[in-house]
């Protein structure tokens, strides 16, 4: 491949990344409604939010850190998209793997921390830090997960991963190799989205929303535009470890909607856990199915 | 207090606010803002009066005014709408008045309820503020005691509709005219009032400044306090000496 | 059972001097008191015949006898009666003692008719302000406050006077004779 | 003269020049100077770093008791002595301006730190240098005893650590001392060559006795665990510059003799053949795990600390675990990540102390509590902090991520996910505390009494940014680094990484630095750009803030520090307090008595002690020297 | 706001740190303020902050006439109007000596009864809104909605109904109503189940719940707690029983108690209750049909009444607690005095300050809105 194509792909995996992140934002907005038994925004809901808090017309800033975590979160996720290998585009997938990307998830997460911590609000550092928690809890049965898949492919290459499994159709899905760790993978993906019961960290009525309690305009903006990011890539890193990734669009946008779609439907069903009962929920039965799965794995 | 009949009722374009934009593109992308401005509008969660009893019914499933991207959120910042839902006495008022400077423009007002207009049922008070639009530039009135759950979502329609037309401009009057609402604010809460946002540093900012901006009572203002200035970075001492 | 109670609790209250002892109901009982001796009667009330739940204390200002009324309401869980003791202090200087020691919610009660009506009640955890922080004036629910006139000189008001409104006073309609005047 | 001589010798000057000019304002600059003559000398010996393979010897020996004492360089020492000198030329820069004033108001003495610092970094050399394994003992006596010195010179708290130091110190070289008698009565001889010639032939036994007493002398040192609980104090309470230099490189110390010891010369293959009875574990597993708990108890040790400088003392004894796993793991993917984790760890690590220290310069205080805020007035050094955490928790783009990415693919590799495990669950623990270093320090709420506080002066901020700058393009590119490990690979008998200038390329998977942190600046690019697309900001004040609709004044604590993982600690606290806690009870109070009695013997000889040795060292140069 | 607040004076030095919750904040009931000190998660020092709402109800009592009070009393408490209508005709009635007729009687506890299930399933909505669980609040509210419809029917009114009036009701049932209520009654009940599925019997609510805000009976007795927040903790109290009005004492139903007196007993107290409720008004529209007769008695000119000089005290059991009306009369148009005496006086304030002093952050919000306090009460 040569660089200028590279140049392009780069360009246009972020570009698809968010576009189809702005679905998913409102597939759980209407999942939410569906279940609450109301009717649920409009088709075009999330881009009209987006475009709204871009366009106001004064927007508060607490000093140069709370700009520069707002564009590290968006950044770090614009850049974590190019590392994921989608239908026709592979990206930098060989020059990072999972690890990194892993890694540069975490980007995002401490830009938004700066940001917040900068607001010199105790609401949102309360957020943070709860957020943080909750990260240190999902991340080692979601680590484990990802351990699991790379020793079993026997590469961290994403790319190589879905050749892997294409090779030998359905049959070859990691959902079919290694069910434990997808099972795991399952379990610890609502606290990666961060939606019920694993949210305290937004929690309005302890913490006014926690880490959002001072974003305004393009702040709050770009952190709506990190949601679609977030859980596109939750979404495509679950699709490309277990259910053999893509070929085609046609049969990769199902997969990755579905697999956003079932944490999410879940979520509307339960109030949030306290920060250690996540830890103590997520450090025990994922974990341990990720480990039983590792261990008939790795065999 | 002086009276209404100087203020504008409609925002008549001055010459700061209204930059001239010849590029078409530019026309077409305000046009878009705008829309999606009236079919995104957050609502702050802040029940200031038994109004916003009706409020609930009119978000959850019966009424789902998320229908019509209308959202609750928590904190002013992010904020589009504020909704008086009734009567506000005069503790609340300051926060109320708090508030709606901590919320970004473009932001609306709603009085919900007839207290809102002229004090209502509770004219006779001593503790609640009469008329709302002495302090707050409001944007729609929803009359009723407590207007019900339709007359709270149409009343949020005529809204957008001003959203989208652009005739919803009454955040501008308040940085145009702050000098007569906050001599309103000082003749209620004593010449020594202030809140913690800058609104005349804020005009200056985004050049919504008019001639009326300031005056005597701004002066006071600037007199009796030292505005809160930003923490910007700094390097060294000597940038301070200079300042 | 409860009427044996109720007997015993007329008793009771008979053998205490200085009161004037009133049934209303089989569950209310209005007992008026000095002021002197209304400690020692809820002391009794609660400790002998279980008036465990103050339900209130209500102030009264008697503006003409220049004293304040405090009522205070006390529920027997047991004897499912309440009684009303009624006493009278002077409206200067407005002191009286607080019975937090017997009755925690007293403390809300007279904090409440300290920021209203300016009494004070020595013994009570905390008399700062609670309601009305951010009021410079006399307590408002003095009669000698005129709210109305406070009002009508600290605030303006909205002009409407739309025309329908004129047709419709031209027409004569709306209240035309003023309440005083039809006194039956 | 070979370079190493000049080398040794410039080294011994910088010890000797402070003595004499003393607490005059010279002092700082002219060791800074001598370092730099240092640093030019080891360049010198470039070559080693690049492949070649001829250790640069000294021309000084020694005859004692028949045994030959000699000295050399080669690429791992050559490796280690580049932090060592870098680490002590830009602490003593970093000491030699307003902070050295200050240092010098407060009544103590300028001229002891700077010759405790130039004895630390020329001790240090000679550990490096030793050339068998006698050298190398004393070596590593001379270094225990000079960062004795260093530590005492600091507070009360840091001397009684420092002696808690001394007492772990004296019992691992006891151990250290019975491996040399060991290998001595098995070989007849302290030559490596001899030792590891006799290695094959020896039983399991032996060999596990020999594991055994050097992984817990060097260990000692290294503070793996259950050695560790006298560093973080004794750390954090030396002087700033000092506690920086500490920080980055003296622990090391340990992991050389180790590498020198258990890798150069026993082999990682002959530990893996040695069982852990009644386990599936080999010897290696064992030392791997103590690695593993290594990184992971002080980490959330750490988590719990309110001292800044503590808290980054306890990590520097958790990342010490990373690099001991790396180079257990001992194929090439592996032991490079151990190996640059030195480096990186050393780079990060004495950015963080200094600017803690530049923070204490102009607060006064480093407890996390009374901080806030200070991004707004010391943005340089907030920016320091932040390359630095970023580098120490181990994210893209910092040089942190490449070394803990070598460990980690070693470790998929080699199919260990427990080890692996164990050491995200560090890495996380690490986010979690570095995140509340940094928020209590920098963000969040500027406390009034610091409103008008400045920028830490240019003789801090120079050396913190050359440090911040090399942590990030080390981090660009790694391949910098790699060309020296994979000398020092080469020198040390371990399999030799294949790199280039962006990373590792591995057909299963490879990592390409320059492309992942271009495409992340990208990326920031792109942020930028859709950030600027909204209006413009404003800035407002910190109390233009969100309170529930509430008034914020200015006598409000409005900033969240004490106790920041409230929700983490309801769950780990009670283990803290129980096995934890109870477990370093039991060990500090016997060490602590055993201190106490040391104390009692040290606190009259003490100043003896150290010139003691000196002199011994110098009399032996002199007389060997002919 | 003074400007002198925001001038530099001292900080304290301390690791706590203060955090408001409310008046804008959605962990608080309505227009209120909490501020809360804390150190980590812990609360170390609560104080309640109200006024937000005062309007001074008793001053504006006192200037106007008995029957435009009636306007005003309801919104006292905006959840639960009803019972400060009733309480309140009650006490004129007594002072005026009204005999009210049977049928008036069984309307107002039919409107009393809907209240309470309006009022129950607002709170609960809330209390799952505070946990994050909003779908319950959707439906909790929505549900309600449908109760308001029949007030409106009723009264005209959805909310504020204003419907009792010092003698007995303003207008009579109209036709078909009581059938109509019955079907809701029906649907209301078919959606319990769903309910305890969602929310009462939800592994990590209870789990949320439990423990949170406890108090025992002694210290309930002890702060004045009333209503189903005393009945939590175990002791059977209930106004409506043991001090009865209206024609409760003809009514069949049970008085729920839990003992854990935390956060979840509170709201499985109210769980039952709506039971009860619709209980309650299964017999009213059972006995309502039979029983013929005025629906108030006949009073003076509302606009010039002079009520005798007396006084009274009355009490209702309202959807919070026990609801109080002190009323004195000195013989004019207007009362002399009204005190109104919320449930929420005691449980927003003391109590409320009480529980949340060592409670946790997450908790607060829990606290608050299973005491179920309505901080108008406070304010009036």
């Amino acid at each position: 491949m040569n660089l200028s194509e590279l140049l392009i792909e780069l360009l246009l995996m972020p570009l698809v990344a968010f576009v189809i992140g702005l679905g998913m934002v409102l597939m759980m907005r209407k999942i939410a409604a569906r279940l609450g038994r109301r009717i649920g925004p409009p088709l075009l809901q999330p881009i009209y939010d987006i475009i709204k808090l871009y366009g106001k017309r004064t927007q508060i800033s607490h000093g140069l850190i709370h700009e520069i975590g707002i564009i590290m979160a968006v950044g770090g996720y614009v850049a974590a998209e190019t590392l994921l290998p989608v239908p026709g585009m592979n990206g930098l997938a060989d020059k990072g793997g999972v690890i990194t990307l892993a890694y540069v998830m975490m980007i995002p997460s401490l830009g938004m921390a700066l940001g917040v911590g900068q607001c010199a609000n105790p609401n949102g550092s309360i957020g943070i830090s709860r957020a943080l928690t909750a990260m240190l809890a999902y991340d080692i049965p979601f680590i484990l997960v990802i351990f699991g898949a790379a020793y079993v492919y026997g590469t961290t290459n994403l790319a190589d991963i879905i050749a892997i499994q294409q090779q030998q159709g359905v049959s070859g899905w990691g959902l079919m190799q290694m069910p434990l760790l997808a099972l795991a993978g399952m379990l610890a993906l609502p606290a990666v989205m961060g939606k019920q019961p694993f949210e305290i960290y937004i929690a309005p009525a302890e913490i006014a929303t926690g880490p959002m309690v001072e974003m305004s305009g393009k702040f709050m903006g770009g952190l709506f535009v990190m949601q679609c990011f977030q859980l596109y890539t939750a979404g495509v890193l679950y699709t490309t470890l277990f259910l053999g990734g893509g070929a085609y669009w046609i049969t990769f946008l199902p997969k990755i909607y579905a697999v956003v779609a079932i944490p999410m439907a879940a979520a509307m069903l339960f109030p949030r856990y306290r920060t250690e009962d996540v830890i103590r929920l997520m450090w025990k039965w994922p974990v341990l199915v990720g480990l039983m799965g590792l261990a008939v794995a790795m065999k | 207090m002086s009276k209404l009949d100087n203020i504008p009722v409609r925002h008549q374009p001055t010459e700061a606010a209204g930059r001239k934009r010849t590029n078409p593109l530019a026309h077409v992308f305000d046009e878009l803002v705008k829309f999606c401005q009236s079919r995104s509008m957050f609502m702050l969660h802040y029940c200031t009066g038994c109004g916003a009893i009706e409020l609930p019914p009119a978000m959850t499933s019966r009424f789902d005014m998320e229908r019509l991207g209308i959202q609750p959120m928590v904190t002013p910042r992010q904020a589009d709408i504020l909704l008086i839902t009734g009567y506000v006495s005069i503790k609340t008022l300051k926060r109320i008045i708090l508030t709606y400077e901590q919320m970004q423009s473009p932001k609306y007002v709603i009085g919900i309820c007839s207290c809102t207009v002229n004090g209502g049922m509770y004219w006779q008070s001593y503790a609640t503020a009469k008329v709302l639009k002495d302090y707050l530039p409001v944007d729609v009135y929803i009359a009723g005691c407590m207007p019900r759950p339709e007359a709270v979502i149409s009343g949020m329609r005529e809204l957008m509709s001003d959203i989208k037309s652009g005739r919803a401009q009454n955040w501008k009057r308040y940085y145009e005219n702050y000098d007569h609402y906050l001599g309103n604010q000082q003749k209620l809460f004593g010449e020594d009032w202030q809140t913690p946002t800058d609104i005349i540093a804020e005009a200056r900012h985004y050049g919504l400044m008019t001639d009326r901006t300031l005056g005597e009572h701004t002066a006071l203002l600037e007199k009796h306090q030292r505005p809160l200035e930003a923490l910007e970075m700094r390097l060294s001492a000597r940038e301070k000496q200079k300042t | 059972m409860s009427k044996d109670l109720n007997i015993w609790l007329d008793d009771l209250l008979g053998d205490i001097e200085n009161i004037q002892f009133k049934r209303k109901s089989s569950r209310r009982v209005r007992v008026d008191v000095g002021s002197e001796a209304l400690p020692a009667l809820l002391e009794l009330l609660q400790g002998r015949a279980s008036y465990v739940h103050l339900s209130a204390i209500s102030c009264v200002d008697w503006i003409e006898d220049e004293e304040f009324e405090l009522v205070y309401h006390v529920w027997s869980y047991e004897t499912r009666s309440l009684v009303s003791a009624h006493t009278r202090i002077p409206r200067e200087p407005g002191v009286y003692l607080s019975i937090y020691d017997l009755y925690q919610p007293a403390a809300f009660f007279e904090r409440d008719i300290h920021e209203m009506f300016g009494v004070f009640f020595e013994g009570s955890p905390d008399m700062e302000k609670f309601i009305l922080t951010e009021w410079d004036g006399p307590p408002p629910m003095r009669k000698e406050f005129d709210s109305e006139a406070f009002v009508n000189q600290h605030f303006e008001w909205e002009q409407y006077h739309p025309q329908w409104l004129k047709d419709l006073e031209e027409e004569g309609g709306g209240v035309t004779t003023r309440p005083e005047d039809i006194r039956l | 003269m070979t370079p190493l001589d000049q080398l040794l010798l410039l080294s011994a000057l910088t010890v000797v020049v402070p003595l004499f000019t003393g607490n005059r304002r010279i002092t700082g600059p002219l060791a800074t100077l001598l370092y730099t003559g240092q640093g030019l000398l080891l360049l010198r010996m470039a070559g080693l770093g690049y492949g070649s393979e001829t250790p640069v010897s000294s021309a000084v020996s020694l005859q004692v008791l028949g045994l030959e004492l000699h000295w050399r360089f080669d690429a791992l020492s050559w490796f280690f002595a580049l932090i060592t000198i870098g680490a002590g030329l830009l602490s003593s820069w970093f000491a030699s301006g307003e902070w050295a004033q200050r240092y010098r108001d407060s009544g103590s003495s300028l001229r002891l730190f700077h010759a405790a610092l130039a004895l630390n970094v020329f001790t240090m050399l000679v550990l490096l240098a030793s050339g068998e394994l006698l050298s190398l003992f004393i070596g590593w006596e001379l270094v225990s005893w000079a960062s004795f010195l260093m530590m005492s010179l600091g507070s009360n708290t840091a001397l009684r650590y420092a002696m808690r130091y001394v007492t772990y110190a004296f019992a691992g070289a006891m151990a250290v001392l019975m491996g040399l008698v060991l290998v001595y009565t098995r070989t007849g001889s302290f030559e490596f060559q001899a030792f590891r010639d006799a290695v094959p032939s020896m039983d399991a036994d032996t060999v596990w006795l020999l594991f055994g007493l050097f992984a817990a002398g060097f260990g000692v040192k290294m503070a793996l665990l259950p050695f560790h609980l006298w560093q973080a104090k004794a750390y954090a309470e030396t002087p700033g510059p000092g506690a920086a230099f500490l920080g980055a490189i003296s622990s090391r110390m340990g992991l050389f003799a180790m590498i020198v010891v258990l890798v150069q010369i026993i082999g990682v293959a002959r530990l893996v053949e040695l069982p852990v009875p009644f386990t599936f574990l080999s010897g290696r597993d064992l030392l791997a795990w103590v690695a593993v708990f290594t990184i992971i108890f002080p980490t959330f040790t750490a988590l719990r600390q309110h001292d800044a400088r503590r808290l980054l003392a306890w990590h520097g004894i958790g990342q010490g675990g990373y690099m001991l796993l790396g180079i257990l793991i001992a194929d090439d993917l592996g032991s490079a990540g151990g190996l640059m984790h030195v480096f990186n760890h050393a780079t990060y690590q004495a950015v963080l102390f200094m600017s803690v220290t530049a923070v204490i310069h102009r607060t006064g205080t480093s407890d996390l509590n009374k901080l806030g805020g200070l991004v707004a007035r010391m943005p340089l050094s907030f920016l320091a902090m932040l390359i630095g955490i970023i580098g120490l928790a181990g994210l893209p783009p910092m040089n942190g991520f490449v070394s803990k990415w070598l460990v980690y693919r070693a470790l998929i590799l080699e199919g260990s996910p427990l080890l692996f495990l164990g050491a995200v669950i560090g890495t996380l623990g690490t986010i979690l505390s570095v995140y509340k270093l940094i928020h209590n320090t920098f963000l969040g709420q500027l406390r009034l009494e610091h409103v008008d506080i400045e920028e830490a002066p240019s003789s801090m901020l120079w050396p913190m940014m050359i440090l911040s700058t090399v942590v990030f393009v080390t981090g660009y590119f790694p391949g910098l680094v790699l060309d020296w490990i994979a000398s020092v690979q080469a020198a040390v008998g371990l399999p030799v990484l294949a790199h280039h200038l962006g990373g590792v390329h591995i057909d299963k998977g490879g990592l390409d630095m320059i492309w992942v942190v271009s495409v992340l600046l990208a990326g920031f690019g792109v942020g930028a750009l859709v950030f600027l697309s909204g209006n413009r900001s404003k800035r407002v004040h910190q109390l233009d803030n969100y309170a529930g609709g509430h008034f914020l004044t200015a006598d409000t604590r409005y900033q969240y520090s004490d106790n920041f993982y409230p929700g983490l600690m309801h769950l780990i606290g009670p283990w803290y307090r129980k096995s934890f806690r109870w477990l370093e009870g039991g060990f500090v109070s016997t060490v602590d008595t055993v201190s106490q009695l040391m104390q009692g013997l040290y606190r009259h000889t003490h100043p003896a002690f150290y010139l003691l040795a000196v002199v011994v060292f110098a009399l032996s140069w002199v007389m060997g020297g002919d | 706001m003074r400007p002198e607040n925001y001038q530099a004076r001292s900080q304290p030095p301390s690791n706590e740190f203060e955090l408001n919750f409310g008046p804008n904040h959605p962990g608080i009931e309505g227009n209120y303020a909490f501020r809360v000190k804390l150190n980590g998660d812990q609360v170390l020092e609560a104080r309640a902050d109200a006024g937000y709402l005062h309007r001074g109800f008793e001053k504006l009592m006192e200037g106007r006439l008995w029957i435009q009070n009636i306007a005003l009393v309801p919104r006292i408490c905006v959840p639960d109007p009803v019972p400060m209508e009733v309480c309140y005709s009650l006490a004129i009635e007594e002072i005026g000596g009204l005999e009210v007729p049977e049928r008036a009687k069984w309307i107002r506890v039919m409107q009393l009864e809907m209240s309470r299930l309006a009022a129950h399933l607002f709170a609960f909505g809330g209390h799952a809104a505070t946990t994050g669980m909003y779908t319950t609040m959707f439906w909790g509210v929505a549900d309600r909605d449908l109760i308001l419809d029949r007030f409106e029917e009723l009264t005209g009114g959805r909310v504020y109904s204003i419907y009792n009036i010092p003698g007995g009701v303003r207008r009579d049932v109209p036709e078909g109503f009581l059938d109509r209520l019955s079907s809701l009654l029906d649907y209301l009940e078919s959606r319990l189940p769903d309910y305890d599925n969602l929310f009462f019997t939800n592994q990590v609510f209870v789990k949320r719940a439990r423990g949170v805000g406890a108090m025992t009976q002694e210290q309930a007795l002890k702060w004045g707690v009333t209503g189903p927040n005393l009945r939590a903790t175990g002791l059977e109290f209930d106004v409506r029983r043991d001090d009865p009005y209206l024609v409760y004492d003809q009514l069949d139903f049970e008085i729920p108690t839990e003992s854990g007196g935390d956060a979840l007993a509170r709201n499985l107290v109210r769980r039952a209750e709506l039971k009860q409720s619709i209980r309650i008004l299964r017999q009213v529209i059972e006995r309502l049909p039979s029983i013929e007769g005025p629906i108030r008695c006949p009073i003076p000119n509302p606009l010039a009444w002079n009520v005798p000089a007396g006084e009274a005290y009355t009490r209702v059991e309202s959807s919070k607690g026990e609801l109080a009306y002190y009323v004195v009369s000195t013989g004019g148009d207007k009362p002399y005095r009204v005190h109104v005496r919320g449930p929420s006086s005691m449980h927003a304030v003391q109590v409320l300050e009480k529980l949340a002093l060592g409670a946790r952050l997450e908790d607060i919000a829990q606290i608050m809105f299973s005491l179920d306090a309505c901080p108008p009460e406070v304010d009036r």
